[in-house]
């Protein structure tokens, strides 16, 4: 199906957006003004755009420790996620959950998770809350190829399946769980769609460096997921990231050239930008301009971010509800 | 007041809060019994009875039988609470937290807290506890004194079917995660349970089930009772007895605990977790630290020993604590000078 | 492949002490004599029995909760398991295990297990450590319909394809996971051995109410499993239990007539007779007597176990490491 | 004598255990690290870099690699321990416990017991815990209070780069599953270190590392460290301080702490664990039951407050207890009459 011209430029931007604001953490990092583990999203973005396009707060997702793009994907506000990951008062968590952390209830995203495969049974119960609630809802789990192989990631599936959630499990496989090779980790290697459809499940593929891609299969899933009664589906995106594991990490698993041939022909911008200019949908000047204003939004909101409260030793007694 | 058992408080309240409430909806396994045999739903509940006639009642959206995948029981326990519903999720026994422990720990445990303030997580997860039942090492385990360590979590050990009707009500009103442990041994216990449909017991509020001067006794759960058969034995000595029953461990009456040793200057805490880090050395440390200057004697713990729960008859009787074991517990802090 | 009469006189005889143990203890039972949870594994012998006639101590099995007959194929002595039942001092777990949490490492069996699902984890390591050791040993996990939903027993077939342990899932699906239908519980209903093999294993289905079906696929299963770095695999055998999920259930969940249809139908002992003298291999007579040889074990053991010493208040803190 | 890192210490001590006994194995998530990968074993270790080196020495058969499945790595653990083998299995984040614990808990920590004494299970289950690096909730806790208080446990939580060699090669020696806590905050400590290839350390002995008169300290860990900087101030004021590093807290050196504290009269314990059933409370209750006589002051624990661990530098600073905090509570204890 055609997109409009405004939906085109409204994906492009929210891509950037990730992007942007995960090469501007690699840069930020390096500075030591940033606490704790961060894991960057950059080169999955059409995955997350391409699902949450799709989507309205009503719909959930749950998410995983490499959030940040689902978040902003899902309208978490680019300030407040900033603010976060700063550990500032301002941030959307009041800087107790930090860049593992965000979640934002009111926009449908029901946290990011620093434990590998604990997102899925949520996503779970969401969906079921969808299906007792009939009106066509969904609730998506992200899970990498890593999180495939916990124990709670097959539960879930099965349990979805058994209760007819309206749930979707999105497997972004980026080939890497840490420093290990899905080839290694994964017992069915490239398939982990396969696996997924063993536990009685409709599933499709994706190719997830590129937007349309993901657009039009998510298309699909989610005409099916949103027919109260179908229950569950899952999705494999293949995907790449463009970063370590974690900052810091020297990716010494990689080929040789790896990183700059997934740069060159697997960026997700890239692909969308060559496939709306060739189609005559968008122009060059068109991105240009929405690269500019991403870049402006993202200079401000580091800005605000640096600028923004600290949090005081009284707010860790905040938001408890029994103290000892 | 009605006379009624402990399991027939639990489901009762449960059927009264699901009337009450459309978002209340209750997960777990076998909690309809039946699903996908000859017999149909409902052909058989749970193995504890603690969820009978609620399917027939409530139906499949609100009444749902799951795999054994505790889990992802736990977590759709959560997801269903952050999206609008109550449920109540059935571990049949507290020792399946072994294969749950992330979902309640770090998952619902935590939303609050870690998300900033902004999320509710009102989920009740009911387990059945505790020894009696021959049920040896994985079967028959307490677990409040894991789960009251971990902030987040409300952990509620009702005595009575009273105390099941008061604090269940207000386990599925609250707006965060509320561990509610019943001890198997108590599920046939027969009571009086007040009939208004508004009886609650807020958390936090210890009982005072026997009262006396001299040495204060701190419990819950089926040693309660023992504890009360020693306090009655020795209120004909002329020994007086206060016994507090706790009621929940967190959030934990300090007060009722405080107010009572002042008085007594001996304490003695009965309990069915294994010594270390357990709850009795957390309310000894508390006296301790708190009303030190009131102790007439060592605040002394009783509970089982440091072992796995052994499985024979009289295993498990000389594990647990007897009414001799906390009598000679009493005598004991009384004679100390 | 033609057994010897020696080795079908065994295999019958080692059914029926299982069988005959099983239907004592529900007689006893009733007597409350006896403490604790018990599950009898009546009606699925022949899965028992026809895995472990091709192992020996060197092989290991994992159990489950309704383990005796694993034991007892295993070749834990019929003495020390009623002691142990019966909660005595001369039990095979000194009366500190019970039905549930019988051991017997010097003849493989590694034990049953109170908690579902949580054999297959540790089938693995015994599977790793045969395949390191290089003989051609093997580990086996017997996991139920129910227990098949379990995280941990996915985690375990995911890890064993990854790490070629010698390993194998045996799944004996009787249909029901306490009071619950395996056509609910299970998301792929009646195809456990699929979802298996979707972790990248070979498997293999058998009749579990049939001793020669169970034999011969095990034979063709250990066959390649015991081939150093072919790794595991698994097999689903349909079976039968003849009482309720534990000693105590009203079994309403069956269908009218169902347990006096598999009992006529699907029982074991009567398959296995009208086999093999309908072939002629052993005559009745020959099953006749090893039967009242049962029976005489039987009643033997049940003496001794009534008669042995019970444990002291002294014996709760043997065998621990540390006191407090 | 060599000076080394304390996760060198961790991973030479592997390496010489290997060597000495091939039936040590380990296994973990990236304890090769860069399987299935371009850069191929090896190519980055995990991500503490405490398995280096071990997969290009001992191989595939010995150094194992494992998806993210936590109760399958602990399982895999039993199993290999049941089976002749002595594995060593790394949880990359002791929170992990979350998603493994029955393993933990329900399994090998009880097959000794269970099975009637026949069984051993040679087990380590190494772990990074410990708060300090802003990993926020979810990434930085502490466990031995959970552990210590389960039966069939061992428990050991080195504060230096000498006792992890010590008490590492005592783990991997013992015969009964043993969980070996490495605080993540001191993995770049540097100390000295015994170069004996038979240097042991027993568990159950803790270590003095400040003597003193008027104050019993008792810690270990990340926060030993602030115990001794507090000391240190405070002997220049002339106030002495036992420092005692329990080094295991399962078994506990109740020695050391009573005699300790029969001279002092005065105890801080001061544990990462939350306030509730901790190991700050397990202690000052042994404390207040068998040295009651002794007390002069009411026992203290100082610990951070019942919440998750928040993640911004200031919160998690303040969340931690601090050597602020330690100075005021030894001065409280002191002040008290
Ligand atoms: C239960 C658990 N085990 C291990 C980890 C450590 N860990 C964090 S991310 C990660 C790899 C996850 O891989 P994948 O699911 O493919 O996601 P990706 O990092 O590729 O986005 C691991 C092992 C964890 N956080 N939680
Ligand atoms: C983790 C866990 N969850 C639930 C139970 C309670 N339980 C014991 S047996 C059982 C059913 C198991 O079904 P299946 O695996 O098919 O074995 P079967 O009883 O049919 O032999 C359940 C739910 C348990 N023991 N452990
Ligand atoms: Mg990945
Ligand atoms: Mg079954």
């Amino acid at each position: 199906m055609q997109l409009s011209r405004e939906a085109l430029m409204r994906a492009y931007r929210q891509m950037k957006v990730i992007r942007e604001f995960e090469e501007r953490l690699h840069v930020e990092i390096q500075t030591g003004e940033i606490a704790g583990f961060t894991h960057l999203y950059c080169g999955q973005e059409a995955v997350a755009v391409g699902v949450c396009e799709h989507l309205d707060n009503d719909d959930k997702i749950v998410s995983t420790h490499r959030g940040h793009g689902h978040c902003l994907a899902k309208g978490c506000e680019l300030n407040g996620m900033m603010a976060e990951i700063w550990g500032s008062r301002e941030g959307l968590c009041k800087g107790k959950g930090g860049s593992m952390h965000i979640a934002d209830i009111d926009q449908g995203m029901l946290g990011a998770n620093g434990i590998v495969g604990a997102g899925a049974p949520i996503a779970v119960g969401a969906g079921i809350s969808a299906r007792i609630d009939g009106k066509g809802k969904v609730a998506i789990a992200f899970s990498g190829d890593g999180a495939c192989n916990q124990g709670t990631t097959f539960e879930a599936m099965n349990m979805a399946v058994v209760t007819k959630a309206a749930c979707i499990f999105v497997f972004e496989n980026n080939h890497y769980s840490e420093h290990t090779g899905y080839e290694y980790a994964v017992g069915t290697s490239n398939d982990i769609a396969s696996r997924a459809e063993a536990f009685g499940m409709k599933v499709w593929r994706g190719d997830g460096t590129d937007f349309f891609s993901v657009f039009e299969t998510m298309r699909e899933v989610l005409e099916y997921v949103r027919v109260p009664g179908n229950g569950p589906a899952a999705v494999e995106f293949d995907t790449e990231r463009f970063f370590g594991h974690f900052e810091g990490d020297p990716q010494r698993y990689r080929g040789p050239g790896e990183l700059d041939r997934i740069r060159e022909t697997r960026d997700c911008l890239k692909k969308f930008r060559a496939s709306v200019t060739g189609a005559g949908l968008l122009s060059d000047a068109d991105l240009d301009a929405l690269d500019a204003d991403v870049a402006e939004a993202m200079e401000a909101a580091v800005a605000a971010a640096r600028a923004a409260e600290r949090p005081t030793p009284e707010d860790v007694l905040a938001d408890v509800y029994i103290s000892y | 007041m009605a006379k009624m058992m402990y399991r027939d408080a639990v489901v009762s309240t449960i059927a009264e809060e699901m009337e009450r409430d459309p978002n209340v909806v209750v997960l777990g396994e076998d909690v309809v019994g039946g699903m996908g045999t000859a017999g149909g739903p409902e052909a058989i509940g749970g193995i504890w009875s603690t969820s009978t006639g609620l399917f027939g009642k409530f139906g499949a959206d609100r009444v749902i039988d799951t795999p054994i995948s505790e889990s992802a029981i736990i977590g759709a326990a959560s997801g269903l609470a952050l999206t609008g519903k109550r449920p109540i999720a059935e571990l049949m026994f507290a020792d399946f937290i072994g294969v749950s422990l992330d979902q309640i720990w770090n998952q619902m445990g935590k939303f609050r807290y870690m998300f900033g303030g902004k999320t509710k997580c009102p989920a009740v997860i009911r387990m059945a506890y505790g020894a009696g039942y021959n049920a040896a090492a994985q079967h028959s385990q307490s677990v409040h004194q894991i789960l009251t360590g971990m902030p987040g979590l409300k952990v509620v050990m009702p005595s009575t079917p009273a105390d099941v009707k008061g604090l269940l009500r207000t386990a599925i009103r609250d707006d965060d995660p509320v561990i509610f442990l019943e001890h198997k041994a108590l599920y046939g216990m027969s009571g009086e349970v007040p009939d208004d449909p508004e009886f609650m017991i807020p958390f936090g509020h210890a009982r005072l089930s026997r009262a006396g001067q001299d040495v204060t006794i701190v419990s819950s759960g089926l040693l309660l009772g023992f504890c009360e058969a020693v306090a009655d034995k020795l209120a004909a000595e002329g020994i007086g007895c206060d016994v507090i029953d706790l009621r929940s461990t967190s959030p934990l009456d300090e007060e009722a605990i405080l107010d009572s040793v002042e008085v007594t200057g001996r304490l003695i805490v009965v309990d069915e977790a294994p010594p270390r880090c357990g709850l009795a050395g957390d309310i000894c440390a508390l006296v301790a630290n708190k009303a030190f200057a009131s102790l007439k004697a060592p605040p002394q713990a009783v509970t089982p020993p440091h072992t796995p729960i052994p499985f024979a008859r009289e295993l498990e009787s000389a594990y647990l604590p007897s009414t001799d074991k906390i009598e000679a517990a009493v005598r004991k802090v009384l004679a100390y000078r």
